[in-house]
C-alpha cells in the first residue's frame, strides 16, 4: 500500500530532446492516493503506456521522480516496488496449472506452502477461477487468462499498486462488460490503488475514481468523470469524452455576451472570457433541446440508438450541432430553433476553458 | 552482465582458431609449414591463391559447385514453398504425419545411399551433371526448407489470401505477386539453409560426379591423395570455399533472428 | 440484383456452424449480423462472398444459381476485423489491385484511385506502404479497396473492432454517407446492438449458427419475435425473470405486481419470462407505468453522465441504467423503478407473446 | 489459425513426394535388395534370404560400432544443446553485434565437410597444429593419431565446434520470439532468472530445440567425412562410426550384403528414436 508522486516527470525515447515533440512524456507532477481507482486516458501515441511502464519501473524516465510513499524509486527495479501488472496481451506461464499460475509470485518470494495454498483459494474464488484450478492454463480462454493475470496481481496481499495495460482488448465484446465491472467490484473489495490504461472512454470512466486525460504526451485533463463530463477543461476532452462528443461552436464577444452569427448565448463563462484568440462555445448534445427561440438550424439527420436518438442539425453558418432526443420526445422535421442549457454551455478560448488554467 | 558478454565472446574466439590457422597456413610455403609451428607466416606468400586462379581444374571446382548448390536451392525452395503452404493453411488427411517422414529422409546413411544413387542417376543419365547432385541434395534440404516456410507463412493471416481471390487473384498470381514478397523473409533463411546444407555435403556430390560436375572438395581430396603433402595449397583452397558461404550469410543476417521460430516442429 | 440464401447450411467436421437459413438481401441494402463471437457471423458472410460452400442449399444472385462459382467471378469485396492489406504494395497499388485486375484501363484506374483516396481521406498516404500507416488508416485502406470496384456484395466482418474508441466512432458515422449512393448491397457484421441501430437499415440477429430474426433495424428493435432475438439485441443484456399472470395483474416473486395493459390484457393467465430492457430500470420513476423493485447492488458503474447499477432481484442478474450520478455500495440494499410501458413478455418456448405498449424499445 | 480441410492439398505437397520417391525410396528398395542377396561380384546376385541381418545382428564389430555411435551421438547431443542455449542465452538480443555474432557463429556451418576434417587435422597435429603443439608445450601428452583418448576428444571437439551454432541459432530465434510482456510480468512476479529460464524461455524454445535435437540426432548417426579426413577411424578402429564401417564393408570389402543390412538395421534404430522422440515432444501441443 503507498502513495505515488509523480515528481517532475518527464521522458523521450531518444538522448537529447530539443522539440516538445520529442518529449514522449511531457512534463508531469501528480500523486495516486492510497488505495484509489485511476485511468490513463487517451488516444493511442498519447503516452499513458510510457507513464504506466515509468510508474511500474520497466522503463526508467529521462527526468524527475517516482516517489513510493515518500521514498523514491525512480530507478529501482518492479520486484523492488512491489506492483502488480495486467498486460494487454494475457500472460500466463503456458507449462503451468491455473493453480501453480497464481502462486508462482508467492512462490518466488519464498511464502510457506500452507500460506499459498490459502490465498490462492481465496483469490480463485473472487477471479471465478476455482473450477479450472487444475487445469493447463494455455488451454483456457482469453477472458480466463486474462483473470489468471489479474489473480497473478492479487494473490500477493501487499503490492502497493495494480496496473493494467487495455486489459480488455482481446477479451470478446460480450464478455467485456462482465470482466469490467469484475474488476470494478475488486477494487471496492480489495481497496488497493489501481491504475487503469486505455484508450476506451467507457472503461475509463466507468472504472475510475479519477481520469488522466492524456494528448501528444501531456495531460490535458484530471478529474472525477463527471467533471470531465460537465465541465471538459479543453474542447480535446470535450470531444474525446462522451459519445456523441462535445459541439463546438466559432463565436464572438459582444461584452458579457456570447454571440454565434445574429443569436445571442448565455454561457457559464461570460464573464472570465478576455479578449483575444479564437473563441467556440462547447455544449454537449445532453445539454441541447429544440425550442421556440434560439439558434435557427436545420434538421438534417436523425439515427435512433435505441433508448434515445441522436439528432443532427446544422447551423445557417454551416455548423454541425448534434444533440439527443427520447424515444418520446418529438423531433422538428426542419427548420427549428435549439436552446443550450446555459449551465453547461461554456466559451472556450485556443481550445481552453476561458478564465481558468491555461485558457486564463 | 559481464558473464553475458564473456560467453559469446570466449565461443566466437574458439570457433575462429582453426580458421585462423588455416588462414596462416595458406600464406605460407610448404617449407614453412612442414618446418615447424610458427604462428604467423615467416615468409608471407600468395603463391598457393596464385595456383588455384590460374589452374583450371582447381577454379572450375568452384564454379561446378557453385552452380549445383544454385540450382539445388531454387529447386528445393520452389517445391518447398506449395508444400509449406498447404501444411500452414490446410487439414488434410495425414498431415501430422506427412512432415516426420519427409525429415526422416535426413535419416539414410549417405555413405550406404551413395552406390544406390550411383547407380540410379547414370540409369536416367544425369551422372556427372550439376542437375544430379542439385537434385541428390534436395533429399536433406527439401524437409527443412518446408519447416522454415511453414514458420514464416503460418505468421501470415489467411484472411490475406481471401481479399486476394476476392480481388480477382487467381491462386498462383496471389502466390507469386502477393504472397512471397510477404514472406519474403522466410525465403531468405530457407535459401540460407539449403545453401549450406548443399555447399558442405561431400559424399553424394563426390559420388555421383566424375569430370564436367566435380565440386571442388573432391578437387581438394583427390588433391590431396595424389600431389602428396601441398598442406598450403589444401589451405588455401579451404579457405576460398568460406568465403561464399560467408556473403550468404551476410546478406541473410537480419532475417536469420525472424520468425522462424514460430513454425511447426 | 439481390441476393439469395436458399436453405444454405453449413458443418465443418460434422459440426454445425450454420443452420439452415433463408436470407433474402435487396439490392442497395445496407444490412447488419448481429451476434456474439462466434454465432456464425463470419461463416455467413464467407458463405455469402464465395470463400467457403454450403454443405447444402444454394446462394442466387441477380436470379442466378451461384453457388459453385468461384470468389474470383462474383465482383464481392470484404473489409476484415484485422487490418489486412497486401504488405508489400504502396497504398495506391493496394487500392488499385483489383482495378487492375479486371483489366481497366490506366487513366481510368488513376481516376478511380485518386477520387477513392479523396473520400477516404488518403490522398497524402498514396505512397507509403501499409505498415507506415497508423490502424485507422490501414483500415480505410482497406476499405477503399473494398468499394473502388463497385462491386455488388460488400461484406465487412467488424470492421471497426479493432479502432480506438473515438476512431471507431467518426468512421461509423461516415459509413452510411459512403454507401449512399451506392446500388450494392452491403452486409456488416457486429457484436454491438449499438452500432446495428446507428447504420439503420436491416439488422439479421445471429445466434448459435441461426438467423433468428430478420427485417429492418427498428421493427427486429422494437418486435423481437423471440427472447433470443431481445437478448441479442440489447446492450447491456436484457433484464429477464419469472412472472405468473393472473387476471388483469402480472406478478413477480411474492410482492412485485402491475397491471396488464391494453396489449397485453388479453394474454392467457400463467407463468411468463419477463424481459425488460435496462434502460427501462431506473433509479428514480421514469415512464408511463413504474413499478417499484428492491434489489442487492452488486456493483455500480458511474460514466459521469450516466450509471450502470448491476443487481440481484429474487435471484436473478439484473442491470440498471439510469441518467446522472447514483452510486451504492456493494451488497447495500436499493430500490429501482421499472417501467413495465415497455415490458415483454415471452413464453416457455421463448416466443415473444405480448409487449406492453405494442412495441419494445 | 483457422484451417479448411482440403485434400486438394496434396497436390501442393505432390512435387515433393515426387522428389523424394525418386531420392529416398528408389535409392532404399534398392538397399533392401542387396540386403537380401549374395553377390559373387561379376553381377551375380542370390537370394540370401535374412542371412545377411542374423549374420549383422550377431556380429561383434556390429555391436562395436553401434555403441561406438551411440557414445558419439549422445556425447554431442549432451554438449552442444545446452552450450548451444547457453550462448544463445547469452547473445545481445539487438544492436549492431548481433549481427556479428550471427554471421561469425555461422561459419563453421558453410565450410565444406572434408575441409572442416582437413582444418582440424592441421589444427591437432602435435608438430604443426597450433592445439596439438600447444596442448603438448602446456604440458599434456597429446597425440590423436596415436592415443584413442585424445582421438576422441578431437573428434568431440571438432563436432562441437562444427555444430553447435546450428543449435546457438535455432534457440536464439526461438528466443527473439518471446514478446516482451513475458519477461516484464515475470520481473513484476519476483521470478528469477532461472525460473524465467525454466519456465518462459524453455516452453516457449521447446518447438525449435526439438527440430535441433532431431536434426543433430539424425546428422550425427550419418556423419562420414569429417572423422574419415581427421583419423581416418584410427587408431585402430576406435573411432570407426557407423558410416565409415559401413563404407568399409561396402566398398573397402566389397560385401554389399552385410552393409545393407547393417545399413537398414541402423536406419530403424534412428527411425524408432526419432520418432519416440517426437511423439513425447508433440504430445502437449494442440
Amino acid at each position: 500500500m503507498a502513495r505515488i508522486t509523480l515528481d517532475n516527470l518527464g521522458h523521450a525515447y531518444m538522448p537529447n530532446p530539443v522539440n516538445p515533440a520529442d518529449w514522449a512524456l511531457q512534463q508531469l507532477d501528480f500523486e495516486f492516493e492510497d488505495g484509489g481507482a485511476y485511468a490513463l486516458l487517451g488516444p493511442s501515441g498519447c503516452g499513458k503506456t510510457t507513464l504506466l511502464n515509468i510508474i511500474s519501473g520497466l522503463l526508467v524516465p529521462s527526468r524527475g521522480r517516482v516517489l513510493f510513499d515518500g521514498e523514491d524509486m525512480t530507478t529501482r527495479d518492479p520486484t523492488a516496488r512491489n506492483i502488480a501488472q495486467v498486460f494487454q496481451f494475457p500472460v500466463i506461464y503456458d507449462t503451468m496449472t491455473v493453480r501453480q499460475n497464481l502462486a508462482f509470485p508467492l512462490r518466488n518470494r519464498g511464502v510457506p506452502a500452507a500460506e499459498i495454498d490459502a490465498r490462492v483459494r481465496e483469490i480463485a474464488e473472487m477471479t471465478d477461477l476455482t473450477e479450472m484450478l487444475d487445469r493447463r492454463a494455455s488451454g483456457l480462454t482469453a477472458d480466463g487468462k486474462q483473470k489468471i493475470s489479474l489473480g497473478r496481481g492479487l494473490v500477493r496481499d501487499d503490492v502497493n499498486v495494480i496496473m493494467f495495460d487495455e486489459p480488455l482488448t482481446v477479451i470478446d465484446p460480450h464478455l467485456k462488460w462482465q470482466l469490467r465491472s469484475k474488476l470494478k467490484e475488486l477494487h471496492r473489495r480489495i481497496d488497493r490503488t489501481m491504475i487503469y490504461v486505455t484508450h476506451d472512454q467507457i472503461e475509463a470512466l466507468t472504472f475510475a475514481d479519477r481520469v488522466v486525460l492524456m494528448k501528444d504526451g501531456g495531460v490535458v485533463q484530471i478529474g472525477t468523470p463527471v467533471e470531465l463530463f460537465e465541465r471538459p477543461a479543453h474542447t480535446f476532452v470535450g470531444h474525446f469524452i462522451g459519445s456523441p462528443g462535445m459541439n463546438l461552436l466559432p463565436c464572438i464577444m459582444a461584452g458579457d455576451t456570447a454571440m454565434i452569427g445574429d443569436t445571442p448565448i448565455a454561457v457559464a463563462n461570460a464573464a472570465s472570457v478576455k479578449p483575444g484568440g479564437a473563441l467556440e462555445i462547447g455544449i454537449r448534445p445532453e445539454f441541447v433541446g429544440f425550442a421556440d427561440r434560439g439558434l435557427p438550424v436545420q434538421v438534417t439527420r436523425v439515427m435512433n440508438a435505441g433508448r434515445y436518438r441522436i439528432v443532427e442539425t446544422v447551423t445557417q453558418t454551416g455548423q454541425t450541432v448534434k444533440l439527443l432526443a427520447s424515444n418520446e420526445d418529438e423531433v422538428p422535421s426542419e427548420a427549428t430553433h435549439l436552446s443550450f442549457d446555459p449551465a453547461f454551455t461554456r466559451v472556450y478560448r485556443d481550445g481552453w476553458l476561458a478564465g481558468e488554467g491555461r485558457g486564463a | 552482465m559481464r558473464a553475458r558478454r564473456l560467453i559469446p565472446t570466449v565461443y566466437i574466439i574458439f570457433l575462429m582458431l582453426p580458421i585462423y590457422w588455416l588462414l596462416n597456413m595458406s600464406f605460407k610455403t610448404t617449407n614453412e609449414i612442414l618446418g615447424g609451428l610458427t604462428l604467423w607466416p615467416q615468409t608471407f606468400t600468395l603463391e598457393n591463391y596464385v595456383t588455384i586462379f590460374s589452374d583450371p581444374t582447381w577454379y572450375m571446382g568452384y564454379v561446378n559447385s557453385l552452380i549445383y548448390v544454385s540450382i539445388n536451392t531454387v529447386i528445393s525452395v520452389a517445391v518447398a514453398l506449395p508444400a509449406a503452404y498447404a501444411f500452414s493453411r490446410y487439414r488434410f488427411l495425414g498431415d501430422k504425419h506427412v512432415f516426420f517422414w519427409l525429415l526422416t529422409n535426413r535419416m539414410a546413411p549417405a555413405a550406404v545411399f551413395a552406390l544406390p544413387f550411383f547407380q540410379l542417376y547414370s540409369a536416367v543419365g544425369l551422372f556427372d551433371t550439376h542437375l544430379a547432385v542439385a537434385l541428390a541434395h534436395t533429399l536433406f534440404n527439401i524437409p527443412l526448407a518446408v519447416w522454415i516456410l511453414e514458420g514464416f507463412m503460418s505468421g501470415v493471416p489467411k484472411e490475406l489470401d481471401e481479399t486476394a481471390y476476392i480481388d480477382g487473384h487467381s491462386f498462383w498470381s496471389f502466390f507469386i505477386r502477393i504472397f512471397m514478397p510477404t514472406i519474403a523473409a522466410g525465403i531468405g533463411v530457407a535459401m540460407f539453409f539449403c545453401f549450406m546444407f548443399s555447399w558442405v555435403e561431400l559424399l553424394l556430390a563426390k559420388t555421383l560426379t566424375s569430370v564436367e560436375a566435380k565440386p571442388i572438395a573432391a578437387t581438394m581430396t583427390r588433391t590431396a591423395s595424389t600431389s602428396g603433402y601441398e598442406l598450403g595449397l589444401l589451405a588455401a583452397a579451404g579457405v576460398l570455399t568460406i568465403v561464399p558461404g560467408a556473403f550468404v550469410i551476410y546478406f541473410v543476417r537480419n532475417y536469420i533472428a525472424k520468425g522462424f521460430a514460430l513454425g511447426r516442429v | 440484383m439481390a441476393l439469395e440464401l436458399k436453405s444454405v447450411a453449413k458443418q465443418v467436421d460434422g459440426e454445425v456452424h450454420i443452420h439452415p437459413t433463408d436470407l433474402t438481401l435487396a439490392p442497395g441494402s445496407f444490412n447488419v449480423l448481429l451476434g456474439t463471437t462466434l454465432s456464425g457471423k463470419t461463416t455467413l458472410m464467407q458463405l455469402m462472398a464465395g470463400l467457403e460452400r454450403p454443405t447444402s442449399g444454394q446462394i442466387w444472385f441477380n436470379g442466378r444459381d451461384v453457388t459453385g462459382v468461384s470468389v474470383q467471378k462474383r465482383n464481392v469485396s470484404m473489409v476484415y476485423q484485422q487490418f489486412i492489406n497486401y504488405p508489400n504494395l504502396s497504398v495506391y497499388a493496394n487500392i488499385a489491385s483489383p482495378l487492375k485486375l479486371a483489366r481497366i484501363d490506366k487513366a481510368e484506374i488513376d481516376r478511380r484511385v485518386q477520387e477513392m483516396a479523396e473520400l477516404m481521406r488518403l490522398t497524402p498516404m498514396l505512397d507509403r506502404r501499409p505498415s507506415e500507416l497508423s490502424g485507422g488508416q490501414q483500415q480505410r485502406t482497406a476499405m477503399a479497396r473494398a468499394l473502388v470496384k463497385d462491386a455488388d456484395v460488400v461484406l465487412l466482418d467488424e470492421p471497426l473492432a479493432n479502432l480506438d474508441f473515438k476512431l471507431r466512432e467518426e468512421l461509423r458515422d461516415e459509413l452510411p454517407r459512403l454507401f449512399a449512393d451506392r446500388n450494392c448491397i452491403a452486409v456488416y457484421a457486429t457484436t454491438e446492438p449499438m452500432e446495428a441501430l446507428l447504420f439503420g437499415g436491416n439488422t439479421a440477429t445471429l445466434h448459435e449458427g441461426r438467423v433468428t430474426q430478420f427485417g429492418p433495424t427498428m421493427e427486429s428493435y422494437q418486435h423481437p419475435r423471440d427472447l433470443i432475438s431481445a437478448q441479442v439485441f440489447s446492450e447491456p443484456p436484457m433484464n429477464a425473470a419469472k412472472v405468473t399472470k393472473q387476471g388483469g395483474e402480472f406478478l413477480l416473486g411474492s410482492s412485485i405486481r402491475w397491471q396488464a395493459d391494453a396489449s397485453t390484457t388479453g394474454m392467457a393467465d400463467g407463468s411468463y419470462m419477463l424481459g425488460v430492457r435496462p434502460h427501462r430500470v431506473t433509479i428514480r420513476p421514469d415512464g408511463a407505468q413504474p413499478v417499484a423493485i428492491r434489489g442487492h447492488v452488486r456493483i455500480a458503474e458511474l460514466s459521469g453522465s450516466e450509471s450502470t447499477v448491476h443487481f440481484d432481484l429474487n435471484g436473478n442478474d439484473w442491470v440498471s441504467l439510469s441518467t446522472g450520478v447514483h452510486d451504492f455500495d456493494i451488497g447495500a440494499e436499493a430500490d429501482f423503478h421499472m417501467d413495465v410501458s415497455r415490458a415483454m413478455y415471452f413464453d416457455d418456448a421463448g416466443h415473444l407473446v405480448g409487449a406492453a405498449g405494442g412495441r419494445a424499445d | 489459425m483457422r484451417k479448411t480441410v482440403n485434400q486438394r492439398a496434396w497436390l501442393f505437397i505432390l512435387p515433393v513426394l515426387v522428389l523424394v520417391a525418386f531420392n529416398a525410396i528408389l535409392p532404399l528398395m534398392t538397399v533392401v535388395n542387396y540386403s537380401v542377396q549374395e553377390t559373387f561380384g561379376n553381377n551375380e546376385f542370390f537370394w540370401a534370404g535374412l542371412i545377411w541381418f542374423e549374420q549383422v545382428i550377431e556380429s561383434p564389430r556390429f555391436h562395436d560400432s553401434l555403441i561406438r555411435q551411440l557414445i558419439f551421438t549422445f556425447s554431442i547431443l549432451a554438449i552442444e544443446i545446452p552450450l548451444g542455449v547457453i550462448i544463445a542465452l547469452a547473445m545481445p538480443r539487438k544492436g549492431a553485434w548481433v549481427s556479428v555474432c550471427l554471421v561469425l557463429m555461422a561459419l563453421p556451418l558453410l565450410i565444406p565437410w572434408n575441409v572442416v576434417g582437413a582444418m582440424w587435422n592441421i589444427f591437432a597435429l602435435p608438430d604443426i597444429g597450433l592445439m596439438g603443439y600447444g596442448l603438448n608445450a602446456l604440458g599434456f601428452d597429446f597425440n590423436f593419431t596415436r592415443q584413442i583418448g585424445d582421438a576422441w576428444f578431437t573428434l568431440l571437439l571438432m563436432d562441437v565446434w562444427h555444430w553447435t551454432s546450428l543449435v546457438v541459432l535455432l534457440a536464439y530465434a526461438g528466443l527473439v520470439s518471446i514478446p516482451d510482456a513475458y519477461y516484464q510480468a515475470a520481473r513484476i512476479d519476483g521470478a528469477s532468472s532461472w525460473a524465467i529460464f525454466r519456465y518462459i524461455q524453455l516452453p516457449k524454445m521447446k518447438r525449435v530445440l526439438t527440430i535441433a535435437v532431431l536434426l543433430r540426432f539424425m546428422d550425427s548417426f550419418n556423419i562420414y567425412t569429417e572423422p574419415f579426413v581427421l583419423t581416418g577411424g584410427g587408431p585402430g578402429n576406435s573411432t570407426t562410426l557407423l558410416s565409415i564401417d559401413l563404407v568399409k564393408i561396402a566398398l573397402g570389402q566389397f560385401d554389399l550384403g552385410p552393409a545393407a543390412a547393417m545399413s537398414l538395421i541402423y536406419f530403424l534404430i534412428i527411425l524408432l528414436l526419432s520418432w519416440v522422440f517426437y511423439t513425447l515432444m508433440m504430445r502437449n501441443e494442440e
